[in-house]
């Protein structure tokens, strides 16, 4: 009939225009915005280094975001974040201790021991079937509780390696930094997993409806698995980059990311309850946040003004774009 | 219009969605003391009609009069005021609180501002109690029931309400004859009390046994209002789908006798008491049905066969080979290929918000992907194809599934499962609100899947699909298989005593209700 | 019980038990006889700071002199949550210890409980969290005050005609934080040259400073000098990231900031390195001891700055150059015979691992 | 089934929290060195019931199928604000009272408005709004101070008869007042009902904004008592982004622990009292064995994980793999 052949039509066009929604286009206008006011206080957050350097400190969060994003899209979330950063942040830097080898796998030493992690909250959620709220956030405090031994009891070497610097500061494109390259690459394998692969479609599968999809004959334990295993090595990964940065691991310096990570990725458009969300949303979030936190850092204003304008700006921009449907 | 002044009315009312047009200038009469049936195929727009009528769904254009004057609903508690009650297609259960809960929840009895469970109880089990259904436990979860008793308790929420206008939309899909006599048997004397009831339902054995008026819609239009009786059965179904139409099942094949071993079959199958020692088989091409009193556990022995029951004893064999099957994965892969096509396409059927094309294409992933890379111009061949096929009245693969109308998000499960191919396949009463003429489709093209190989398991609350589409029919009984019916000992009056587990004879479908 | 009898003083041993000021109390305990079971109620425990502090205390608490004096040493970390802590030194008032030593995650809150204590006869002594507001414990801690007076005047000395400055601050709505930043305010005030302040939130974290500082050099910089509360190796990595030029610093005492300032100091990164280092647990156990072998001790004790200047920043002494960037160097307090080098009992726990 | 069968499948959740309490419980006391005196029960009580308030305030919330990441921040805005308005004589203390609570329900309504009007989903309101009240409460305290009146404060933290724990009675008074009218309330329901099925309970006309406004707003209350409690507890204020953030992440486990479901529309205030109180009770084990100060967290993240896992065993009795999906 006329109304399908037009959807058949529609359908010509290429996937990726279709699936920009409104929050996307808005949540980019959004950061225009931001960057506009900035530039009103001073021309600086205009430059291209600024932007450059906050493309770099965002694209730690970024990688974060990634995988928070893919749990968030089981309609699961992953509290364990902030030890996981720096776990594999630790983890990468306490390898150099073990030779010219382990030093050159200092990178995915780290990324594993975020697996591993994320393995636990796997199986806790898929397999005992523990809501992910409550089981992320014992294993964060487990992974906590296994850096403050390890810290104490050992003494670690905490120097990031050259490859670690390198990869999070180094520029392999002139004036591009590294980081700002290896979020695109993690970005686009995210894209392409959720947009062509069984994979993805799975995962949005469950995020709507886990009984449906297990009754389609998808193994939905395992896929939840994955997905947190790989948002264990993720968060993991920002914390290598981000020990890269700073050149040296250290406690609690995952702390930082956890809430910017879920506003980031919500922000984006990306539903809380799982089911319905395009990376590319995430990305505008992680720019967003990233953006909103260095301005409010740089203005000149106390501690508590810079709270309150935060607060107001995600609810400002959420309630422009982030509302659900009057009635589903 | 015969006699009694309207009650309520309804005038130009039009409704758009997008590009669909739900209702298009629809008219409809409502006489006190009048059970008023609402016929049409899938997507006609009864639902949506109802719903203006509910307040749930505000009308384009349009108006509403009751009893005289004008009324506008701001939403469904202000139609509940004015004494409309409705039980919805897509059921408005809260599957966390208690089915006493649910039933007063419109207004329930309070004691200095605290609800008085007591009161509460005694009105749930008065309500029950004339919706037929005293063996559901008010203290129970409703998410705890299954299908067909959840609508008996939305019934039974509905009478709660006394109200003046009661509307049924498809509120027996899933009931079988003798809980419907039950049904009916309330509706009636309902009427005798002067209560205006709207009837929606794709049985036309159930509207011509119970209605006074009829009114065709055909694409959210009116077109014919009519007494009762007054057309035979063929006109009316031309009247819905608004073509050349003969209610014929398809021809059953003589029973072949192949020596092969049978595609599925079990042996003295237990599961926690509730399958007990059942032994069957399905031979490839044949239609086996399952008969039986609603929640006998024919629901279990799909999901035992679809490897979701654990702790099963006896065995499955598959091809005469024992298999164990421990997750729908398992059993839908290549070597054994089974499909089912379950009880609720709401929650176990369909992701609801994903895309029609998401929903089709979710349980082939496997066939339409190379290294789970997924083809996508297979994928919209393959889709296509599907939509042709049950015709499937969509406006395009993208658009959410929920948005279809439930017969047609009924089209898509089905068709989901088609997609691999199956060469085993288990419905779970396939054809719960599709319209007639679907169902035709539905029956020929089971045929024809048996005739090309398929071994078919098929579970049916309407006896006349059962007689008219199987070659066999295991009628099960508390967890057994009571009877097995083969060819022209299929009848109405069969299955009934022996749903019934009464092995005499002469029982008609009334008494057997009763018994 | 009746509590300490006011006395005056010196104190037992003067050299390690400075009174805070003039006006401190001295008190003298009824004496108990040893061993004793001495509680520690740490807080937070998942930082560098706090893991060396409690490898101090239990180091500390190793030696032969001192082990010989306890019966038992017990350690509790309750976390950020405060009434956790003050239940934790409730319990150990209830369960018979004879002095507690506390690292006040809120000092207002353990006033209550250190009633209960004076009452139930239990010596309290407070470290770096202290309790200014009360007389019935022992305080034990660096000047914070005295720090940002001792950083700002660093750069002031350092830009003779004041300049542009970059504060980075620690944990807004701390009481340390802001103790400190009203010492640096202060002393720019009195300078009377004139000073414009960026500040910056770097919550003592390296990371975060290391953040908020670059933004700050993008968007505000160059500066003239700078001042760190804490995670001061990520401001200077900042600065080096960003090719800023080096200039004068007020920092504390990590390893990896006083690397830098050896490293650096050539090319203008004058460093004064000064902090509260974590062995003050090690002086707060020791004058829970001396009170309650019924000794003359002040109310308020006030420990030596643990301070390095450009250019005596050695190896091996003052900073470690192939050890970890993140703990404390600071670490002695020879006026009280304590000497645990952080690489000490780094490399001690390595041992016994 | 019989009744009381039902009931007990009702009450389930609650249960294993009792069970989960008073075995932690036990095994603290019979280890302690001073056995169950007043004052050990006094402070077990004390610090178990400032958690429980937060975590009342958060099943509140969680029942709509919400969540209130902004939880904490109320208790630190509301026990800023009563450091410094609840002080001088009886009149000034009540109405200092008042207020606190009254600023603690606007919070709580705040949230209940922007989620339900501004339909937005709770979990980023809540952080939107937890940076704002936090951020008020900066401006407020910027250091630490204030005071309380240390009658009432000694009053409410103390022993009435010397025996019981004054907490103890306020909490029983809380749940007494509040949360049984609340729940069998024809607005609670509601409450309950859209966090089961927003959809089916607004087919069913039901008042679902009012039912969610009411829990937030509550919420919001019951959050402000706490920190009046905090107050109490430390005669202070203090503006610490810390205590905020670990006691709304407390109270999640708490309530997750009071088998109150994330999902909305299943469990009761009541499990997630024993749910902190469990959740307390985990973390004073380390007092009584003797640790190494730093393997004391590894230990209590073990327990918590061990702790959360309980809810797994039943899936050993679990059939139906479908019942996998509830
Ligand atoms: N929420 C919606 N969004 C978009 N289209 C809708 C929506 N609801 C209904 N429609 C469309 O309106 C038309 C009428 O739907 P309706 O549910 O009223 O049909 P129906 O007569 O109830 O069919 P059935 O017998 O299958 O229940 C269908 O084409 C359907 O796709
Ligand atoms: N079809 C629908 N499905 C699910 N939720 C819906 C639907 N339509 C509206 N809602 C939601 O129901 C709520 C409105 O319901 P309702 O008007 O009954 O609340 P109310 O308490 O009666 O309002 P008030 O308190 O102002 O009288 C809103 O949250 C709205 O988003
Ligand atoms: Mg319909
Ligand atoms: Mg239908």
């Amino acid at each position: 009939m006329s109304d399908t052949t037009m959807g058949r039509i529609s359908e010509r066009m290429p996937r990726f225009i279709r699936r920009i929604e409104p929050p996307v286009a808005i949540s980019f206008a959004c950061i225009i915005l931001l960057l506009l006011f900035g530039g009103l206080y001073s021309s600086a957050f205009l430059s291209a280094d600024y932007l450059l350097q906050q493309l770099k400190v965002a694209s730690f969060l970024g990688v974060i975001a990634t995988g928070m994003m893919l749990v968030i899209l089981l309609g699961q979330i992953d509290l364990s974040v902030p030890w996981v950063v720096a776990a594999g942040a630790m983890m990468a830097c306490a390898a150099t201790a073990y030779g010219p080898a382990a030093t050159l796998a200092a990178v995915p030493i780290g990324i594993l021991c975020g697996m591993l992690i994320g393995l636990v909250n796997g199986i806790g959620v898929a397999y005992l079937r523990i809501p992910s709220m409550i089981v992320t956030l014992a294993t964060n405090a487990v992974a906590q509780g296994l850096m403050v031994v390890y810290t104490g009891g050992f003494s670690p070497r905490d120097f990031a390696t050259e490859e670690m610097r390198y990869l999070a500061t180094g520029s392999l494109i002139p004036g591009v930094p590294n980081a700002l390259i290896i979020w695109a690459i993690v970005g686009a394998g995210m894209v392409f997993v959720l947009t062509r692969t069984t994979f993805g479609r799975a995962v949005y599968g469950i995020g709507n409806r886990e009984r449906a999809a297990y009754l389609s004959g998808v193994n939905t334990r395992r896929v939840v698995m994955i997905a947190f295993i790989a948002a264990g090595g993720l968060s993991a990964f920002g914390g290598v980059l981000l020990a890269g940065y700073a050149s040296k691991a250290a406690q609690g310096m995952g702390d930082a990311y956890l809430l910017p990570a879920i506003a980031a990725v919500v922000l984006g458009g990306t539903s809380i309850l799982g089911g319905r969300g395009s990376y590319l949303g995430t990305v505008a979030g992680v720019i967003l946040i990233t953006l909103l936190l260095s301005i409010l850092s740089v203005l000149q204003m106390p501690e508590a003004g810079r709270q309150i304008i935060y607060g107001v700006v995600i609810i400002a921009m959420l309630l422009l774009y982030g509302r659900s449907p009057a009635n589903q | 219009m015969i006699g009694a002044e309207a009650l309520f009315r309804m005038e130009g009312i039009s409704k758009r969605y997008g590009g669909v047009r739900a209702l298009e200038k629809a008219e409809l009469v409502v006489e006190p003391g009048r059970i008023h049936a609402i016929l049409g195929e899938n997507g006609a727009g009864k639902s949506t009609l109802i719903k203006v009528m509910a307040g749930v769904v505000t009308p384009d254009e349009g108006r509403m009069v009751l009893k005289g004057d004008d009324v506008v609903f701001a939403g469904p508690a202000a139609a509940q005021k004015s004494g409309i009650a409705c039980i919805f297609q897509e059921l408005s259960l809260i599957p966390d609180l208690s089915v006493a809960d649910n039933i007063v929840i419109a207004d329930p009895p309070q004691r200095f501002g605290m609800i008085d469970r007591k009161a509460q109880r005694r009105l749930a089990e008065a309500a029950l109690d004339r919706a037929g259904a005293a063996d559901i436990h008010p203290a129970a979860l409703v998410k705890d029931l299954p299908l067909s008793r959840r609508q008996v308790v939305e019934i039974a929420k509905a009478l709660a309400r006394q109200p003046q206008i009661l509307i049924l939309d498809e509120a027996t899909s899933a009931l079988t004859a003798a809980d419907v006599a039950k049904v009916f048997q309330v509706l009636k004397r309902l009427r005798q009390d002067g209560m205006a009831l709207l009837y929606i339902s794709h049985r036309m054995n159930e509207i011509a046994e119970l209605a006074d008026t009829c009114t065709v819609f055909r694409n959210g239009r009116n077109v014919a209002t009519y007494a009762n009786g007054s057309k035979s059965n063929d006109e009316v179904v031309e009247m819905m789908i608004g073509r050349e139409y003969h209610n014929v099942f398809p021809p059953k094949p003589p029973a072949a006798v192949s020596d092969r071993a049978p595609a599925l079959a079990c042996r003295d199958l237990s599961w926690a008491g509730r399958l007990k020692d059942i032994s069957l088989s399905v031979a490839a091409g044949e239609v086996v049905g399952l008969g039986g009193l609603d929640g006998q556990g024919q629901r279990e022995l799909l999901l035992a066969f679809f490897g979701v029951l654990s702790g099963l004893s006896g065995e499955i064999l598959i091809d005469g080979k024992p298999v164990t099957l421990n997750s729908p994965a398992a059993a839908k892969r290549g070597e054994i290929g089974m499909a089912l096509i379950p009880e609720d396409r709401k929650t176990e059927g369909l992701m609801l918000p994903m895309s029609v094309r998401d929903n089709l294409s979710f349980a082939s992933l496997d066939l339409l992907s190379k290294a789970s890379v997924i083809d996508s111009a297979a994928e919209q061949r393959r889709n296509e194809d599907m939509l042709d096929l049950l015709a499937i009245k969509t406006a395009g693969l993208d658009i959410p599934v929920g948005a279809l109308s439930g017969g047609n998000q009924q089209k898509v499960v089905i068709a989901k499962w088609l997609m691999r191919r199956p060469r085993i396949i288990l419905l779970n009463d396939p054809t719960r609100g599709i319209d007639v003429g679907t169902k035709q489709e539905i029956y020929a093209l089971l045929r024809r899947l048996a005739a090309d190989g398929a071994a078919i398991l098929f579970y049916s609350t309407d006896y006349d699909e059962l007689i008219g589409c199987c070659d066999r029919v295991l009628v099960l009984y508390d967890g057994a298989v009571k009877r097995e019916l083969k060819g022209d000992e299929i009848s109405e009056h069969a299955l009934i005593s022996s749903a019934l587990n009464i092995t005499g004879n002469g029982h008609s479908l009334r008494e057997g209700a009763e018994a | 019980a009746e509590g300490p009898e006011v006395v005056a003083g010196p104190a037992s041993d003067p050299n390690c038990f400075v009174p805070w000021a003039d006006q401190t109390k001295f008190y003298k305990y009824p004496k108990k006889d040893g061993p004793y079971r001495i509680a520690l109620a740490n807080g937070y425990i998942a930082n560098t700071w706090r893991i060396q502090m409690i490898q101090s205390a239990k180091a500390y608490a190793a030696q032969p002199e001192v082990a010989a004096k306890l019966k038992e040493f017990k350690v509790v970390s309750t976390g950020e949550d405060v009434p956790a802590q003050v239940s934790a030194v409730d319990n150990f008032i209830d369960s018979g210890y004879d002095a507690i030593v506390v690292n006040a995650q809120n000092a207002a809150a353990l006033i209550p409980a250190l009633k209960r204590a004076k009452a139930a006869g239990v010596i309290v002594v407070a470290f770096d969290g202290t309790v200014d507001d009360s007389e019935d414990l022992i305080n034990v801690n660096v000047d914070q005050k005295g720090l940002g007076i001792l950083w700002a005047n660093w750069l002031i000395n350092h830009l003779p005609n004041g300049g542009k400055i970059l504060e980075v601050r620690g944990v807004a709505g701390h009481p340390v934080d802001g103790i400190r930043h009203e010492g640096i305010q202060e002393t720019f005030a009195a300078s009377g040259k004139k000073w414009d302040i960026v500040e910056v939130v770097g919550k003592w974290d390296d990371g975060v400073a290391q953040k908020v500082t670059a933004d700050a050099i993008a968007t505000s910089g160059p500066f003239d000098g700078i001042t760190g509360q804490g995670g001061d190796t990520g401001i200077v990595q900042a600065m080096i990231d960003a090719k800023h030029p080096f200039v004068p610093f007020g920092g504390e005492t990590e390893n990896g900031f006083r690397k830098f300032c050896a490293a650096h100091a050539g090319d203008g990164l004058k460093c004064s390195s000064a902090g509260s280092g974590p062995a003050q647990v090690a002086v707060a156990i020791k004058t829970a001891i001396a009170a309650l072998e019924g000794n003359v001790v002040p109310q308020a004790v006030k420990l030596p700055l643990a301070i390095v200047e450009d250019p005596n920043f050695k190896d091996g002494t003052d900073y470690y150059k192939d050890q970890s960037d993140n703990f404390f160097v600071g670490n002695s307090f020879p006026t009280c015979g304590i000497d645990i080098s952080a690489i000490e009992i780094l490399n001690q726990s390595k041992d016994n691992q | 089934m019989k009744d009381w069968r039902y009931w007990l499948a009702e009450q389930r959740g609650t249960l294993v929290a009792l069970a989960i309490f008073a075995l932690m419980f036990t095994i603290y006391i019979s280890n302690h060195p001073a056995g169950l005196t007043t004052n050990v029960a006094q402070t077990a009580a004390n610090k178990g019931t400032l958690l429980a308030l937060v975590a009342m305030a958060q099943t509140l919330v969680v029942i709509t199928a919400g969540i209130d990441l902004s939880v904490g921040a109320i208790l630190v805005l509301t026990n800023c604000i009563a450091s410094m308005v609840v002080t001088g004589n009886a009149f000034e203390t009540t109405l200092g009272v008042v207020f606190v609570l009254f600023v603690g329900a606007l919070c709580g309504a705040l949230n209940g408005l922007i989620v339900i009007y501004g339909r937005l989903q709770p979990i980023v309101a809540t952080i939107g709004t937890g940076a704002i009240f936090f951020g008020i409460a900066l401006i407020l305290r910027p250091l630490p101070g204030g005071t309380v009146n240390e009658t009432l404060a000694d009053a409410m933290t103390g022993k009435v008869f010397g025996i019981v724990p004054a907490s103890l009675l306020m909490l029983l008074a809380i749940v007494l007042v509040v949360w049984l009218p609340f729940c069998s309330s024809v607005i609670g329901r509601a409450a309950y009902a859209a966090g089961s099925s927003e959809t089916a309970a607004y087919m069913s006309g039901m008042p679902i904004r009012r039912g969610k406004f009411a829990a937030y707003t509550l919420g919001g209350l019951l959050a402000s008592i706490g920190g009046l409690f905090l107050t109490f507890f430390t005669y202070s204020g203090q503006a610490s982004s810390a205590t905020a953030s670990t006691y709304t992440l407390l109270s999640i486990a708490a309530v997750v622990l009071g088998g109150v479901s994330l999902f909305g529309g299943r469990g009761s205030a009541i499990g997630a009292i024993f749910g902190a109180f469990a959740f307390r009770a985990i973390g004073d084990l380390m007092f009584v064995f003797d640790f190494d100060a730093l393997w004391q967290p590894l230990f209590q993240g073990v327990i918590l994980l061990l702790a959360v896992s309980i809810g797994a065993l039943g899936l050993w009795r679990v059939r139906n793999r479908l019942e996998w999906f509830g």
